[in-house]
């Protein structure tokens, strides 16, 4: 991808994900706009999270990020890796 | 008012419904999450609470507002979760709402702990006796 | 196991809620009714409770008793109820009730609150500030 | 009324009716058996609760009277007049 068009963004893994990640935080370039599922085809090839890839959801700058629009990222914008949840 | 707290100290129901206490409000609601001791026959020895924890407190945030949108009449609520290790039988989550009468009170209690299950990054693992390994559970949909 | 008392005692909250904890659930609802500090403009200053002890102890065991058969997996109840002078602010009643998942420990202690008003001989009387008489109050039907 | 068709009674009043009572208890003869409306008669006009006639119920050793049925009353009941509940 081509300079002008990617940023590097911070993604952090809870739970599962960051046992499967290895890490808690990562950083990655990824295009300036990219749909939900590419973004999620990155990071789950990138981090080794295939076992979780229909368990998860992502969220830029702690929202939840929506699937049925093409996402917009900035540089530093955090993107978080969001397992099922089991709060309570 | 909003008393919104991610914390590992042991929480105190006691200071957390005083919190929400006023003189107008002649209800409090309180509703304790705990940890039970096994599943499906395995003891449970220890619990361990993670968050997202700039998430988490958006979400308790949208979950007061939505209360209060829906309850006007409520006056005070308090969502108090554990991160980090929680013994069985301690307290990981006590939410507290007060009102004049005891109608919102109540059903905001309920609204909350099946949002807060439903929306909040957080997570929780548990650790059994004997061989078994940890296992992050998954609330029910 | 029905925690039931009338006292002249401050409630604790904590200690009421412990009562009806237990390892093996994951939920405990509480209820703490409190008094406000005014009525139709005139400040309350102080409430006093009078209770027909032995009928209001029978009262609130019937209580538990159609709790437990409406809701089999409620664990503990407990139910306190302050007599004499109460101050505004500090609780005339708490309820606490736990079950292993917190549907029915939500449900039995708002279900328990409203029986309560309804059926246990138990009054209040309003002191007000100034040249008003105390008057003793009446729930809504 | 005969002595052999009445017994002694205790009667307890509360809150507002202790207050028109005068007292918190007292003792009165009444028949064996007794309607609940002649009941509430005989306990509102011997203790002056005419004011809250309407809205007393009747209790017998700790349970409230049922209205439709004769009542049986046997020596060292325990009678208790019930204002409006205020309880909670």
């Amino acid at each position: 991808m081509e300079s002008e068009h990617a940023v590097t963004v911070k993604v952090l893994f809870f739970a599962q994900s960051k046992e499967l990640a290895g890490t808690r935080e990562a950083t990655i370039q990824v295009p300036t706009r990219i749909s939900y599922k590419e973004l999620l085809n990155i990071i789950t090839e990138t981090y080794n999270l295939q076992p979780l890839r229909n368990n998860i959801l992502l969220a830029k700058n702690e929202e939840v990020c929506e699937q049925s629009v093409e996402l917009e990222i900035k540089q530093e914008d955090r993107i978080a890796v969001i397992p099922p949840l089991s709060g309570g | 008012m909003d008393h919104l707290k991610l914390t590992e100290d042991k929480l105190s129901v006691e200071a957390i419904s005083e919190l929400v206490g006023d003189s107008s409000c002649g209800a409090i609601s309180v509703f304790i999450g705990t940890t039970r001791d096994n599943f499906e026959g395995k003891k449970v020895v220890k619990l361990e609470y993670e968050a997202y924890e700039a998430m988490a407190l958006k979400a308790f945030k949208d979950i007061c507002n939505e209360i209060r949108s829906k309850w006007p009449a409520v006056h005070g609520i308090a969502i108090y979760h554990r991160v980090g290790e929680v013994e069985c039988r301690e307290a990981s989550l006590v939410v507290a709402v007060s009102s004049a009468h005891r109608g919102p009170a109540l059903a905001a209690t309920a609204h909350c702990v099946d949002s807060l299950k439903a929306s909040a990054p957080v997570w929780k693992r548990e650790h059994y006796a004997g061989e078994h390994a940890p296992v992050w559970k998954e609330n029910p949909e």
